[in-house]
């Protein structure tokens, strides 16, 4: 459904920089020469000496500079913990900018403030998408398991922070300080039961709710359908027709 | 003075010639993107060159549109992946209204992967693509994920003969290959039977009947408990079946099976493989099959050979 | 105030008993190094806890000794391994005489692979090992790499049932474990066959029959042409033939084929085998059986598993 | 038959160092906790998240100090192309020592100077050796494509050295440079056609000859009998009975 995005690419792409953001989570740098992702949209990416046979896909968390993209990456299992292996001077391909964007989603929804809601890396593509809001007002709200991460480019309204273990910001999980009352559209990517929450508070108070699904892709292009998500409308594929849906559209 | 003879020739005409016939479509080269891998030819636009390819197998097609499979459809497993899709496909109609105009477009042979859960539905649905603009039929009796028909029809001779005549008889004007299943008792007989009931051409493996078990959940990873194998790790042993195959039928023969890389494609061509089909291994690696395709050509060119006929070691065995 | 009566418990009390009786054998663990790929047990020395193991095949034993294949003998795959090694042995005797001794103070149970290439030959080598101190043997009649006998024992339920008969005699006072073949085309049927013929245990799988072509040299790597395949690429096939299998006969099931972690045995553990065995990975990483046997245990422990048993999904669908 | 070495060992390694020799060559180190090797023995290599499946016989080329050990690697297919691919802070699986080491071989042979004869990496394993030789005097024969590497620690009483493209040393194959007259023993690896001259001209002349052979290998310790080299004697195992032959014994 996404018109915006740009034609996708693929490329064997240098790894310029490897970042320690704590134990579990760590952000690269790849020199990209394809064409520019929006905030929302992701990449299939594969280490060019790995042992996982598909790519994994990883969201795009900003650039600093023009031909450079940045991601955070979380350990999961042997794929991610692959990725968090690269060091400068590997090499990893990559495949996109794939899938739709905020964008889309937020273009046909009026004006008003958007609220901006992560869990952990799902940091990373709301991030990446703050500045594309360019003068509309925002509200970021961000959970975290401890020490904060990925929120150098946002300059929100406010800026609500969560930790679980109540080192830095609110002790809690990040729904819990969150209402939709005075927002006309929210954005959330993270845990699926934070997603859930989030989306069933949106739905009671009438405010217009996109999530990012995560699912186990192949091919990450709308290609062989393993990614289903399911709908009020029948069957989506996550990497095609989404990764963003609108929540009230998603059959859990 | 006439010592280097091949300058003074066009290298044009040292250039092998990677075409090649399958009951009369002629494909520019030898690959071809394997059912269910590549959607309906677009999706992968951008990601490689699909105009460079031999052909596009489509997602496999049944007359009545199918919502696929419930729960999880996709497992890696190492260097593979199974997959329990399920068939899902909008129908043949609308793959002919909605899908087939832009498939036809982007350059390669269309062949439509027909699949059913009965007799009937083949030869229906064989009867629409008939009057079609698809190049050739490849006929799917060995999908190892759905629970009426497909694989059932690829694991017995007699099966497979008496859902092959009649869709044989239903598209007199399309070549029509038979895709196989690996997991057949006896594949040579259900080959034969395949020539026998008016197969033009053959295409295996289809994948391999496998399984999973998700340990947390304590249950299998898949609805339908088994699911299909395919990936780099199944490709030895789709060659020794594309090489036994090729023994005990006269039909061209197309082989797959976890091919990813030139070298592999050459190794069913060299089993006796007319032309290959690559999956999997372009949802790892999209330019897959541009690289291949290269790669064919540069070691054709490297020994000498101008025809891919050549390639095949028992029948050429010099070199 | 006895409000954690668990703590009161001696944790020993909670610990997961991990042995496993298989036909009157007492393992201490369900972890077995598979035969062909642990020499005769002293070989890995140093880079494993040799000692910690369940119990050790040896490499396929026949009456006389062989020299084994001419020609390459492995090829690695991806996540897998082609190999035509034909059962290089010294011979049952030698076996006896120089390895056995060895072998038993290693401390795990002693599986005697036994080969052979016509019935006479087998029920003689199966009389030899009855009078030796091992503690099972382990009936291959599933080796795709020697050109007589072998699988074509495995691959048919008469002849499997004819070459068991009489071993079965000549080894009266060993329990008997057949190893079966994936390769043949109805698996159901030979397992049924070598119960009837007195099999106390089944083990599968054996690799499955592939090949490789070598394109540089134009032929194929192997003299035999074709050769078996193990290691985690057979894995998701292996595990979907123990599952049925363990649904089709009532005797002990072995799993094995392609393990290489914890998360992989538990799969064929919880698919209904009583036990596993890991032969390539301890290639790839030879610590491998140790950190399965502790990665089972501690699955164990976090699920509250006290026996072995109660990991099958099918018996146990609870947790 | 190797009664010498040390116990052999398992570990994850880390990468301490990676340098470039040429573009086809590259020289690693490792941390080893283990037993330390011989001159002529090698370990089964294996990436951490690499994609090959078995781990690749590499030989020991030395230690500056104890407890690292360096490793010399050429580029042939994807196995080395993955070690190549380590940069430090990435770990290697190492299980070794591995096989018989060439003062097996030398310490039965009368005194009298030796030559050490290299093809290409086949230097590693000789110039772990040579400080090994103490006080008796050898000769040091290297060949490679262009530029020299890997001699660092190797104080022969002669150094002779031969490049294909005359960049450096003598210009051609080094058998081609060398006469058994006057040696008590030569020890030599290479490439197989370098073996096979040398082994001739060292049998016509009498002179003792122990080469380490090359085979694909799966379990580097005996047990899978894939690596068989066949002998006048029936047939051995390269890892476990080798790397290091009797030449005369060796049936090509
Ligand atoms: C559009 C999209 C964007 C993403 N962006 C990022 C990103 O920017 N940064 C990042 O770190 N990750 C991101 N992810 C998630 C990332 O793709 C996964 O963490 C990764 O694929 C896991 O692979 P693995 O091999 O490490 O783990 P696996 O071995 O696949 O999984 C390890 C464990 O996690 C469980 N698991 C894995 N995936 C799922 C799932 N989808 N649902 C439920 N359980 C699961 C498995 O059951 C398994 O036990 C994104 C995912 C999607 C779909
Ligand atoms: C005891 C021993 C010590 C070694 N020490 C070193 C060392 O210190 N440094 C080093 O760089 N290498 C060393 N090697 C060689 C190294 O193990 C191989 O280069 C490596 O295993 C090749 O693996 P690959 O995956 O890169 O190549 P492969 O994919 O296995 O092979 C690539 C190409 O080379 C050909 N090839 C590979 N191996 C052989 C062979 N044995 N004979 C003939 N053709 C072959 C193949 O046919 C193929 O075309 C040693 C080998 C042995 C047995
Ligand atoms: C996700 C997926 C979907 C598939 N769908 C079909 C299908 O609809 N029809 C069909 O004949 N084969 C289907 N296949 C099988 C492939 O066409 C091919 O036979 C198999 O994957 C082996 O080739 P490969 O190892 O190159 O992938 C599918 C395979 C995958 C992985
Ligand atoms: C090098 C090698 C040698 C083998 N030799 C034998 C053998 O002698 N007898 C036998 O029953 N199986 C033999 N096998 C088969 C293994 O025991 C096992 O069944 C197979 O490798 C599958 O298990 P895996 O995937 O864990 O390796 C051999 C396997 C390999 C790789
Ligand atoms: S991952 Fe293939 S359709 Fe989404
Ligand atoms: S590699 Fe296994 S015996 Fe040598």
């Amino acid at each position: 459904m996404s018109s915006f995005p740009a034609a996708k690419r693929c490329f064997l792409c240098e790894c310029l920089s490897y970042d320690e953001i704590n134990e579990e989570t760590i952000s690269l740098e790849f020199s990209w020469p394809g064409p520019q992702p929006r905030g929302g949209q992701f990449f299939m990416m594969k280490a060019e000496f790995g042992g996982v046979f598909l790519g994994r896909p990883i969201s795009t968390a900003g650039w600093e500079a023009p031909g450079i993209l940045r991601f955070i990456i979380a350990r999961r299992g042997r794929g991610s913990e692959e990725l968090m292996n690269l060091r400068p001077g590997n090499r990893a391909e990559l495949s996109g900018p794939l899938g739709n964007c905020w964008a889309d989603a937020g273009a046909v929804i009026p004006e008003g403030p958007a609220a901006l809601i992560s869990g952990g890396v799902g940091v990373a593509p709301l991030a990446c998408y703050a500045p594309e809001l360019g003068k509309r007002s925002y509200d970021f709200y961000a959970g975290f398991k401890n020490r904060p991460y990925g929120l150098e480019n946002v300059k929100p309204r406010s800026l609500v922070i969560a930790t679980e273990d109540g080192s830095e910001g609110l002790e809690g999980r990040i729904p819990d300080f969150f209402s939709p009352k005075g927002y006309s559209i929210v954005f959330s990517c993270g845990p699926v039961p934070m997603l859930k929450t989030v989306a069933a508070i949106c739905e009671e108070s009438g405010v217009p709710c996109y999530i990012s699904m995560e699912r186990h892709m192949a091919c990450g292009t709308g290609a062989c359908l393993g990614c289903t998500v399911k709908t009020r409308t029948g069957n989506r594929r996550c990497c095609a027709d989404g990764p963003i849906f609108n929540a009230v559209e998603v059959v859990w | 003075m006439n010592k280097f003879p091949v300058s003074r020739i066009s290298p044009a005409l040292n250039d092998p010639d990677l075409s090649v016939n399958i009951a009369g479509i002629k494909l520019r080269n030898p690959v071809i993107a394997a059912s269910g891998t590549f959607g309906y030819g677009k999706e992968y636009r951008g990601l490689l060159e699909i105009a460079e390819l031999g052909g596009i197998c489509t997602k496999g097609l049944t007359l009545a549109p199918r919502p696929g499979n419930e729960g999880t459809r996709i497992h890696e497993t190492p260097s593979g992946l199974l997959n329990s899709i399920g068939l899902e496909n909008p129908g043949i109609e609308a793959f002919i209204e909605k899908e087939l105009p832009a498939l036809r477009e982007l350059g390669p042979a269309v062949i439509a992967n027909l699949s059913g859960s009965s007799i009937e539905e083949y030869a229906k649905g064989a009867a629409l693509l008939d009057s079609s603009s698809i190049d050739m039929i490849e006929l799917n009796i060995s999908c190892p994920n759905v629970k009426a028909g497909g694989m059932a029809f690829g694991l017995d001779p007699e099966a497979a003969f008496d859902v092959i005549k009649p869709v044989r008889r239903s598209a007199p004007n399309k070549p029509l290959m038979v895709k196989l299943s690996p997991n057949a008792p006896d594949l040579a007989a259900v080959a034969r039977a395949c020539v026998k009931a008016g197969a033009n051409a053959l295409s295996l493996v289809n994948t391999f009947k496998a399984m999973a078990i998700d340990i947390r959940m304590r249950k299998p990873v898949f609805e339908n408990i088994s699911a299909g194998l395919s990936g780099p790790a199944i490709r030895p042993i789709a060659l020794r079946m594309v090489w036994e195959l090729c023994d005990a039928v006269r039909v061209p023969i197309v082989g797959l099976g976890g091919i990813a890389t030139a070298e592999d494609a050459l190794e069913f061509l060299m089993a006796g493989a007319v032309a290959i089909q690559v999956g999997s291994a372009t949802f790892a690696h999209p330019p897959a099959m541009n690289e291949i395709i290269s790669g064919i050509g540069d070691y054709m060119r490297q020994k000498g050979f101008l025809e891919l006929r050549e390639l095949d070691i028992r029948k050429n065995p010099g070199k």
